[in-house]
């Protein structure tokens, strides 16, 4: 077996050995702690690189287009496979770039706010890596609940009423979806008698009716497991109070764990109701598609009635789940492809908006965001007094808010969809996959939830802006003599890392589109998954 | 249960013998703890359980597998020791608690604790009297 | 016909056992107090227990001892727990 | 045996979810545990029902599928049981914590009515 | 090379901005001279670029940018572009030379000149993209740049609501363009510019025509300012003088009219493009030079007389004659020299005067002739005055108003609307001049002694000047080749024979044009006072765009959103619950509802033991949930009797293991919330729920709910019960388990070796959830009704205390005198249950997890027993170091095998002959599930006895009022 | 030797249980022996009151008797519960004035009369040494005191102290 084999397991083992060693630490040593995690998440980085090579470099037309790894070399279905295709890798990079983001972020001061935060960090992006690359249903549950304890003790780290209170509420529901979860696979194991996902792929074409109604309820179920952890409305009115609870880098990470549920769900319906599935194709397409609308309405509402960064900032992160979940529900390649350029650009926008919100709120007297409402409200009759109305002389910003500033404005845009980063070439992708199917001159009629989706998408763009640049001009434009925020470099660093990378995303939007049409275009093939799963034969081997 | 058709008859009759002893015995006591009035005479019930109940239903056990793997099987015996030293101490704690309980709230029909200070003798009168105490007075603080 | 008689016998015995239960159910519900309520729940891990034997029996195979051993040697440490947090409000002090 | 299991089934989910829908932050607790019995014994069920039968392999060399009870199952109530127990844990913790920091053992934190 | 020119003219202006940055903030000088030098460098690229469009052709050069969504960077000049390319850059040039003198010297230039120049590569950018989604690109950059150069002066609300006007209306603007491009490019099948143009006839006969058309002219009015979205070019006026002379004259507002311009081969002439632009033109028209009257601002008046005069433009466009074209290219040019020019004076004017208020500005023209006199030139030409280009552009309009093209009453008035506008610009130029340079000075001087500006301040504004007369009089020699070449790069075949000359004779436009002149004097002369005294335009004045929009925005973006927020979403936990609960059942019962669930099949032979078994089972679940609220003990035991009988369960349906496993965890559960009870002190009554009508309510439904979900989870599992078994993959378990696996008991052969990869995710939360714990305790604060000591503990201490010969807490330790020693030595005993539940996992019931929560209860028996302290005296247990190992064990073992080169956790198994052991089996598996009881065992303790501490914690911190205690904690780190 | 085998009768039981619980043979021998050599060390932590056993040649004599009384007053527990209250019975509290300190002796009498059907341990106070049981069928008190005094205080007294 190649080395380069073994390497697909290596998001998962590093961080779980990493995290384990860190309890080992002794609680005093923050230096120790915060180097080994970081070293741990540089190196997954690196690993998710080569993987994503590993899984590009598979041409195009061949016969299975993804690595499968046996753990415990056991034959599949019968062992818990770990699968790698595109998307999988596409996850892991997002992942280690965002962890390492959010941990840079906390080595200024979070990751010493409360014991064990680097173990939990750790433990996280373990939980991810499985959940990203498990080819076993059951499996993935296990990952899911790594995944959500992590999240748990993230949420909760530096404690505190707002946090605790948000923390009941989110743990409570997502306890319930687990076992919504588990009832989910049970059934669906009772009735198809395995739990590996191409094994299961492979059954479904030959299941008896009786069997394929059970099954249907059992995905159903199943189904809302995800879209609780996806945040659909209405199922995901927990997510803005805690994320705006959790700390700047918690909340930033968190960012990718609502897309944890948008993969699967992407992952799973065109693997199990694609083309292939006969009676089950398309099922629960529609229901995607109109919550995802439903979720967009909700959360555009959201930003805008939002005072609190932070709230809108979670709303944010609702509406980039409503897009995703709308646009599976729509399920078609071309769209399917815009939604995953549009899923790595929001994913990256958002999170550096979280971390972003706590250097802000340094620079803010309190009742700001009251006030940058009501002003607007009667903005004619604003009482100037105090104000140097007619001087007409620019003043000086100083440095650390102008790039605040900047990074406020970089990423309001990135929400707003709109030029010169990577959030408009992202709705563009999307939208224009949406209206030519088939690619550019596709004559087909459109039909209507498409352009009420078309609509959301431009306008909850708009809400964006019109949100953001009510607290920006409050935070960045009113004050006479704006608070100096002290704000250190390891802070400021990873938001502009993040930024600079939605611009590269925009300058190289042709490779990543490319990548992305080709991560799209293997997911409308599940037989290559399934081949790559159970027929053994190696990805990279044109077909017979 | 196939393998009954490979036990002996003096076995298999002693088996069931015991098997409905201890399953008895149980059961006696299991009414006993809805027949008793007071916890202090509730607190009795289950031991019968607890001694030759389960006594009796080890050795059924003890007998079936030994004829059957033909060869001495005595680990039940443990069962019997363990049951027998570790339901003492719940009882005892019980007891104790009730009592405490029953002092704190007045009950009179409960020795005082100046009796076990002074060393002297009292007879506690049949105290089918305080039947059923007025669940008002439940206390589960939590 | 002896087979026939055990297995009869045990089938009473486990009706029998669940009576017990039942039985303790009852106080487990109706109390009157809470020390009633941790008596009958003790009682019915001896019961349950007991019922866990017979099964063994009933199968002939050995695989459901553990169990039975568990409730032995740890079951009282719930018992004695609830009886604790009675008497002291507190279980471990 | 199989309708008894299925009512059962029926009637822990029932209570659960009823006790989940509550106010009190204890109801949730005992809401949460009933549930997760319920759905071990939903998953066990998922292996279909078969008493002695328990798969643990006999001496002889001949192990028929068809003799043991689905052990698949069984491994996964396992690990179902594992989580449920950490998670009702930190759920009963979270809830004394926020019962520290809110004095209040709704919910919410706050009475909602 | 051409092509390279193109991308020097886009590129350079972000450049310089980007240098700009890098100057230091007092940098006047410099600054100027980078973006004056910047701005040459692309006019000298421009004209030299000229040849190559003046023949009819067009520089075009596409980068692939995003192929496959046909999104190139395609750059593309043809005489249209570059007639807008030379405007921007010229005036560009002359705003910069301006701006030198304009800006206060301590004025911290570099964001200006980056704003500045960023704005001239965005626009440069419209009018150059050869592709429809790279000139929306740049289009929202525009908005972006004309955004935060009005807002420069942000420390003044005038800017900043300004700003935040111009940005709402103009992206929103911008994205419906967007959208509108998308439809485009799905009738066309491309967004490439030629491709678009060439299609006209496809367009306009899709469907999706009026979609595409009023999503572009959505795009198109509010950039260039056109009723109804008029207003937010007036509050831009806080924006810096030189800000308005480029943006809000020359250039930004022009890209509107530009693009309806560009695409008006592929959009204009039907129905729906005349009526809708003839009308927006018209009303902007009319209104814009209104409303201009009434202005005592000069830059508001010079803001409404620029909405005017693209209204002009609209509506000559909207008419869909080519000549009607010609004339609107033409007066864009026109509209923006003079224009321009008459904002950098307004701007002089108000530097000198101190004030740009008409009713304090008198008689200026003896304190400034010779700007005085560029002013009334300019004034004149906006006016439309011959012999000046502005006359010029007029004079067609009117000839091609009279025209009649698609017969409706638009087309009827259209002639009287020009007029009429014209006559009211008239009025506004004559105030403008008049109010201004003429009359006496006024009684209270200027705030300060206004004179000339320095020469080259005026440079520029003299300069548009002179080039407005010599177009007025020489038009066929000087604009003339140029205006051709961008008319027939527009209109291509279908371009008009048209002469530029000053005299057409006796036409009935000219007619207007003097009606219109006499009329707008004659209407100063009898209404000038009156505009001079006017607080605001009657009528339409009452009518406040800007407050209309602030109350919309704050109704739609905050009150509407609210409401919404409020309907559809909770923040308490109750709802989400029920919602969950409701979409489960939702989703279980929709495909079954669908098409049926059949309960054929076989049933096994019914158990009365069995069944009795669970009537136990349910009443106690059942009860529970009723007593969970007040009885909370109560519940707890009951709970316990429900885990009991599901035990119980487990082994009748031969799950020994699963019997196992549950028994220990209950017992630790039951301990566990034990152990929180004490911080959940007695339910007060007062916290009943209200009853009533709504109460009853809920729970009815809440009832109900628990029902059906009830009914639904009995008939799924009945249903998959009776059905027949899958062939599962777990026959493949249970024939490997010995062979392969090395293990009799095929659970946890499953458990440690198949599907390992579970149990050491299983672990790990287990850990993660022991560590989270033990985090959060280390915060706790007791609520204040739980920080003292049990009622009854205080109850037996103050009876010990009353004894004498008692010490305090006698009771405790009498309490658990004998129990303790039958406690204590029950500890042993549960090692070697541990150790051989561990050892025999493999084979019989058992395995690392059992194990390990047994040694945990073992522990827990001992606290029990005698307490934390004395306890922790005697045993140092450090289970956070327990669970990192475990888990480390766990994971390296299973990296052993991938350093022997199979798969990750692969297990490896053989029997050895042991001296006097005899044949053992030795599984690497047995390692991993040793990882496992390590976890299990640190995790268990540390989650109970985290929660223990407490009470030692609360004794300490009462005893030093609250401090923090964490030390006896800290042992467990 | 002490330190090796820190307590020798338990790592003796000990492995008679493993012994019990495995098999018996020379492999299960050795590492029972370990175990149980292992489980008595961590017990040395716990360091509680060491009995010493002196006479413990009368331990199986109490075990039988202990047998005996248990399954009579099973018998007449049971007849009780059958006969219900047909038959007039008093229950009530004992106080027994005990001699015996040794806490393991203790707890072993607290086994007896708790395994012992119709009589339960209540209370006992260690400074007087007085015991508080509980009789369900009280006929003639003192015949209760002598009983338990004789019968097995004694023994213990003889094995125990
Ligand atoms: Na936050
Ligand atoms: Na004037």
């Amino acid at each position: 077996m190649a080395w380069s084999q073994h390497l697909i397991i290596v998001p998962i083992l590093l961080p779980m050995i990493a995290g384990a060693a860190l309890l080992l630490i002794d609680e005093t040593s923050h230096a120790l702690k915060a180097l080994v995690s970081l070293a741990s998440t540089i190196l997954l980085l690196v690993a998710g690189m080569v993987l994503m090579r590993m899984a590009a470099d598979v041409p195009d037309g061949s016969e299975a287009l993804s690595f499968s790894y046996a753990v415990a070399n056991w034959p599949a279905p019968f062992a818990i496979v770990l699968v790698l295709d595109r998307l999988s890798a596409l996850m892991l990079v997002l992942t280690a770039i965002l962890g390492l983001a959010a941990l840079t972020f906390s080595l200024a001061r979070w990751h010493r706010a409360g014991p064990h935060f680097h173990s939990l960090f750790q433990f996280l992006l373990m939980g991810l890596g499985g959940a990203f690359l498990t080819g076993d249903l059951f499996n993935l549950f296990v990952f899911f609940e790594v995944t959500l304890a992590a999240s748990y003790g993230l949420l909760l780290h530096g404690s505190g009423v707002f946090r605790v209170r948000s923390g009941l509420h989110y743990i409570s529901i997502n306890l319930a979806a687990s076992l919504l979860f588990l009832v989910g696979v049970s059934l669906i194991y009772g009735v198809t008698g395995t739990l590996n996902m191409a094994d299961l792929a492979d059954r479904l074409p030959g299941l008896a009716d009786d069997d394929r109604v059970l099954f249907q309820a059992g995905a159903a179920i199943l189904g809302i497991a995800f879209l609780v952890k996806a945040a659909m409305w209405p199922l995901g009115f927990w997510l803005t109070p805690a994320y705006m609870a959790a700390a700047a880098p918690v909340g930033a990470i968190f960012v990718i764990l609502t897309k944890v549920g948008v993969y699967v769900l992407l992952r799973l319906t065109l693997l199990l109701f694609g083309s292939p599935a006969g009676e089950l194709t398309g099922f629960g397409g529609v229901a995607l598609l109109w919550g995802g609308i439903a979720t967009i309405v909700f959360a555009t509402a959201g930003v805008l009635a939002s005072q609190a960064l932070g709230r809108l900032a979670g709303y944010s992160v609702l509406i980039s789940a409503g897009t995703l979940l709308a646009a599976v529900g729509m399920g078609d390649a071309s769209v399917v492809s815009g939604a995953l350029f549009y899923l790595v650009s929001s994913t990256l926008s958002t999170a550096a908006l979280f971390l972003l919100i706590e250097l802000v709120e340094r620079a803010r007297e309190p009742g700001a965001d009251l006030l940058a409402v009501t002003m607007e409200a009667y903005g004619e009759e604003g009482e100037e007094s105090e104000e140097r109305e007619d001087e007409e002389v620019g003043v000086v910003m100083p440095g650390a808010l102008a790039v605040l500033g900047v990074a406020f404005g970089c990423i309001a845009l990135l929400l707003a969809g709109m030029p010169p980063l990577s959030g408009f070439v992202a709705k563009f992708a999307m939208l224009t996959g949406m209206l030519n199917l088939d690619g550019m001159g596709d004559p087909s009629e459109i039909p209507g939830r498409t352009w009420l989706l078309v609509a959301l998408v431009i306008l909850s763009g708009l809400a964006a802006l019109i949100a953001m640049m009510r607290t920006g001009i409050r935070t960045f434009w009113a004050p006479l003599q704006p608070v100096l925020p002290r704000v250190l470099v390891v802070e400021v660093a990873p938001i502009l890392v993040l930024i600079g990378l939605c611009l590269a995303m925009t300058v190289g939007a042709g490779t990543i589109v490319s990548y992305t049409d080709a991560t799209a275009r293997s997911l409308h093939d599940p037989a290559s998954y399934i081949r790559g799963v159970l027929g053994g034969s190696a990805p990279g081997q044109a077909p017979p | 249960m196939t393998h009954a058709a490979d036990l002996p008859a003096w076995a298999a009759l002693l088996t069931a013998f015991l098997v409905l002893v201890g399953a008895g015995l149980a059961l006696l006591g299991a009414i006993g703890t809805l027949r008793f009035a007071s916890f202090y005479e509730r607190v009795h019930a289950p031991t019968l359980g607890t001694s030759w109940g389960t006594g009796a239903i080890v050795l059924a056990s003890i007998v079936c597998f030994s004829v059957l793997g033909s060869r001495l099987v005595v680990h039940e015996i443990l069962i019997g020791v363990f049951v027998t030293i570790t339901t003492p101490v719940t009882l005892m704690l019980l007891a104790r608690a009730a009592l405490y309980r029953d002092r704190t709230e007045g009950e009179e029909d409960v020795p005082s604790r100046s009796l076990l200070r002074r060393p002297t003798v009292n007879v506690g009168l049949d105290d089918d009297r305080d039947a059923e105490a007025p669940s008002s007075r439940d206390e589960d603080r939590a | 016909m002896t087979a026939v008689i055990l297995t009869w016998s045990v089938t009473i015995a486990q009706l029998m056992l669940v009576a017990a239960m039942g039985c303790n159910a009852y106080r487990l519900i109706r109390g009157p107090r809470a020390q009633d309520r941790v008596l009958c729940l003790d009682a019915m891990y001896v019961s349950a227990m007991l019922l866990v034997l017979t099964v063994g029996i009933r199968t002939g195979s050995a695989v459901y001892f553990e169990a039975a051993l568990i409730i032995a040697v740890l079951g009282f440490v719930s018992s004695i727990a609830l009886a604790k947090f009675l008497m002291r409000g507190e279980v471990i002090e | 045996m199989e309708l008894t299991l299925a009512l059962a089934i029926g009637v822990l989910t029932g209570s659960g979810v009823w006790l989940v829908l509550r106010p009190r932050t204890y109801q949730l607790v005992i809401g949460l545990s009933l549930l997760s019995y319920a759905v071990n014994l939903f998953i066990l069920s998922m292996g279909r029902l078969r008493g002695a039968a328990a798969p643990v392999l006999g001496a002889d060399g001949n192990w028929n599928p068809a003799d043991y009870a689905d052990p698949l199952p069984q491994a996964l109530v396992l690990t179902a049981i594992v989580i449920g127990f950490a998670t009702t844990a930190l759920l009963l913790v979270v809830l004394l914590v926020a019962r520290g920091l809110t004095r209040s053992d709704h919910v919410d934190g706050r009475e909602s009515r | 090379m051409e092509f390279y020119a193109l991308l020097l003219i886009i590129g350079l202006p972000f450049l310089a901005g980007m240098t700009a940055v890098l100057l230091p903030s007092d940098s006047r000088a410099p600054a100027t001279w980078l973006a004056g030098l910047t701005t040459a460098a692309c006019l000298a690229s421009t004209i030299w670029l000229y040849p190559a469009v003046s023949s009819g052709g067009a520089v075009r050069h596409r980068i692939e940018w995003v192929p496959s969504l046909g999104l190139d960077f395609t750059l593309r000049m043809d005489g249209f572009a570059w007639i807008f390319t030379f405007l921007i850059t010229g005036i560009g040039l002359l705003v910069v030379i301006y701006t030198r003198y304009y800006i206060s010297p301590e004025d911290p230039v570099r964001r200006f000149y980056l704003f500045f120049l960023g704005f001239m590569g965005s626009m440069l950018g419209v009018v150059l993209s050869g592709n429809l989604i790279l000139l929306v690109v740049f289009w929202e950059l525009t908005s972006i740049f004309s955004f935060l150069l009005i807002g420069y002066w942000h420390h003044n609300q005038a800017a900043r609501d300004g700003a935040r006007m111009a940005l709402t209306i103009t992206a929103m603007g911008g994205l419906a363009l967007l959208a509108g491009v998308l439809v485009v490019g799905h009738i066309v099948g491309s967004y490439d510019l030629e491709v678009v143009l060439a299609s006209g006839d496809t367009i306009r006969d899709h469907p999706l025509y009026v979609t595409a058309l009023l999503l572009i002219l959505l795009g198109a009015l509010t950039k260039s300012a056109q009723f109804p979205f008029h207003f937010w070019l007036p509050n831009a006026m806080a924006a810096p003088t030189p800000v308005s002379a480029f943006l809000h004259s020359a250039t930004l507002v022009k890209a509107g009219v530009f693009l309806l311009a560009r695409l008006w081969p592929v959009l204009s002439g039907t129905p729906e493009w005349f009526t809708i632009l003839g009308l927006a033109g018209m009303a902007s028209l009319v209104l814009g030079a209104y409303l201009a009257m009434f202005q005592q601002d000069l830059k508001g008046l010079l803001a409404y007389s620029t909405i005017s005069h693209l209204g002009l433009i609209t509506l000559l466009l909207s008419l869909g004659s080519p000549l009607a074209a010609v004339a609107a290219i033409f007066h864009m040019l026109n509209h923006a020299t003079f224009k321009a020019s008459l904002f950098m004076a307004a701007g002089i004017i108000d530097h000198e005067a101190g004030t740009r208020d008409l009713r304090r500005l008198s008689g200026l023209f003896r304190y400034m002739p010779i700007t005085g006199t560029l002013v009334m030139v300019a004034s004149a030409a906006m006016a439309g005055v011959p012999l000046l280009n502005g006359f010029l552009s007029k004079e067609m309009f009117f000839a091609e108003a009279i025209e009649t093209h698609a017969d409706s009453w638009v087309d009827t008035i259209a002639p009287y609307a020009a007029v009429l506008g014209s006559a009211l610009a008239v009025t506004y130029s004559i105030r403008l001049i008049h109010s201004i340079f003429l009359g006496a000075p006024p009684p209270e001087s200027f705030p300060r002694e206004p004179h000339e500006p320095p020469f080259w301040m005026r440079f520029p504004v003299g300069f548009l000047v002179i080039a407005c007369l010599v177009v007025g009089i020489f038009p066929g020699l000087t604009i003339g080749p140029f205006l051709h070449v961008a008319v027939s790069s527009v209109l291509g075949a279908e371009t008009p024979e048209y002469s530029l000359a000053v005299w057409h004779g006796f036409t009935l436009a000219l007619g207007m044009s003097v009606i219109a002149l006499i009329a707008g004097t004659l209407l100063y002369l009898v209404a000038g006072d009156y505009l001079e005294r006017s607080e605001s335009a009657p009528i339409f004045g009452r009518i406040q765009g800007q407050r209309l929009f602030e109350r919309a925005t704050v109704a739609v973006s905050w009150r509407w959103a609210r409401l919404i927020e409020e309907v559809l979403g909770t923040r308490r936990l109750q709802p989400q619950m029920r919602l969950l609960v409701a979409a489960a059942i939702a989703a279980g019962a929709i495909p079954v509802v669908a098409s049926g669930l059949g309960f054929a099949g076989s049933v096994g032979e019914f158990d009365f033991a069995f069944a009795g078994l669970w009537c136990v089972g349910m009443v106690c679940a059942v009860a529970a949930a009723h007593q969970a609220k007040f009885h909370r003990l109560a519940a707890l035991a009951l709970l316990g009797g429900t885990g009991l009988v599901t035990c119980v369960t487990f082994v009748w349906l031969s799950a020994p293991d699963l019997a196992a496993t549950q028994l220990v965890v209950e017992i630790v559960t039951t301990v566990l919330i034990l152990l929180g009870l004490r911080w959940l002190p007695k339910r007060s009554e007062s916290l009943v729920d209200p009853e009533g009508l709504a109460a009853r309510m809920r729970r009815l439904r809440d009832l109900s709910l628990a029902v059906v979900a009830g009914v639904g989870m009995t008939a799924l599992s009945y249903a998959v019960l009776v059905s027949a078994a899958p062939e599962s993959i777990a026959d493949f378990f249970v024939e490997k388990a010995y062979s392969e696996g090395g293990g009799r008991n095929v659970v946890n052969v499953i458990l440690v070796d198949f599907r390992g990869f579970d149990t050491m995710g299983e672990i790990t939360v287990l850990g993660i959830v022991a560590v989270t714990i033990f985090a959060l305790l280390r915060r706790f604060r007791p609520a204040p009704d739980t920080i003292e000591r049990p009622e009854q503990q205080r109850i037996q201490r103050s009876y010990d205390e009353a004894d004498p010969d008692r010490e305090a807490g006698a009771t405790a330790a009498e309490y658990l005198y004998v129990p303790s020693v039958i406690m204590q030595w029950m500890f042993p005993v549960v090692i070697v249950l541990a150790a051989y539940l561990f050892l025999r996992g493999h084979d019989a019931p058992g395995g690392g997890f059992v194990a390990g929560v047994a040694m945990a209860a073992g522990f827990i028996l001992q606290y029990m027993a005698a307490g934390t302290i004395w306890v922790e005296d005697r045993l140092r247990i450090l289970p956070v170091l327990w669970i990192g190992g475990g888990l480390l064990i766990a994971a390296l073992c299973g990296t052993a095998s991938v350093l022997l080169g199979d798969p990750f956790l692969t297990s490896y198994f053989r029997y050895v002959d042991l001296p006097i052991l005899g044949k053992m089996p030795l599984a690497s598996a047995t390692v991993f599930d040793l990882g496992v009881f390590t976890l299990v065992v640190g995790a268990t303790v540390l989650i109970l006895i985290a929660i223990a501490h407490q009470s030692i914690r609360r004794l300490r911190a009462a005893r030093l009022e609250g401090g923090r205690q964490v030390e006896e904690q800290q042992q467990w780190s | 030797m002490n330190r090796i085998f820190p307590y020798p009768v338990l790592t003796a039981a000990l492995l008679v249980m493993w012994m019990l619980l495995t098999s018996f043979s020379a492999g299960q021998f050795l590492l029972g022996g370990c175990i149980a050599l292992a489980a008595s060390h961590a017990m040395t932590a716990l360091q509680p009151s060491k009995p010493r056993l002196r006479r413990w040649q009368l331990i199986p004599w109490l075990v039988g008797i202990v047998l005996l009384d248990i399954l009579r007053s099973n018998i007449a527990v049971a007849s009780i519960i059958v006969h219900g209250r047909r038959r007039e019975r008093v229950s009530g509290f004992v106080t027994i004035p005990l001699d015996l300190r040794d806490r393991t002796g203790l707890a072993v009498l607290a086994c007896i009369i708790t395994s012992t059907p119709g009589t339960a341990w209540i209370e006992y106070d260690h400074d007087t040494g007085v015991l508080l049981i509980h009789v369900l069928d009280l006929v003639e008190e003192d015949e209760w005191v002598a009983l338990i005094k004789t019968r097995y205080e004694a023994q213990l007294m003889e094995i125990f102290e």
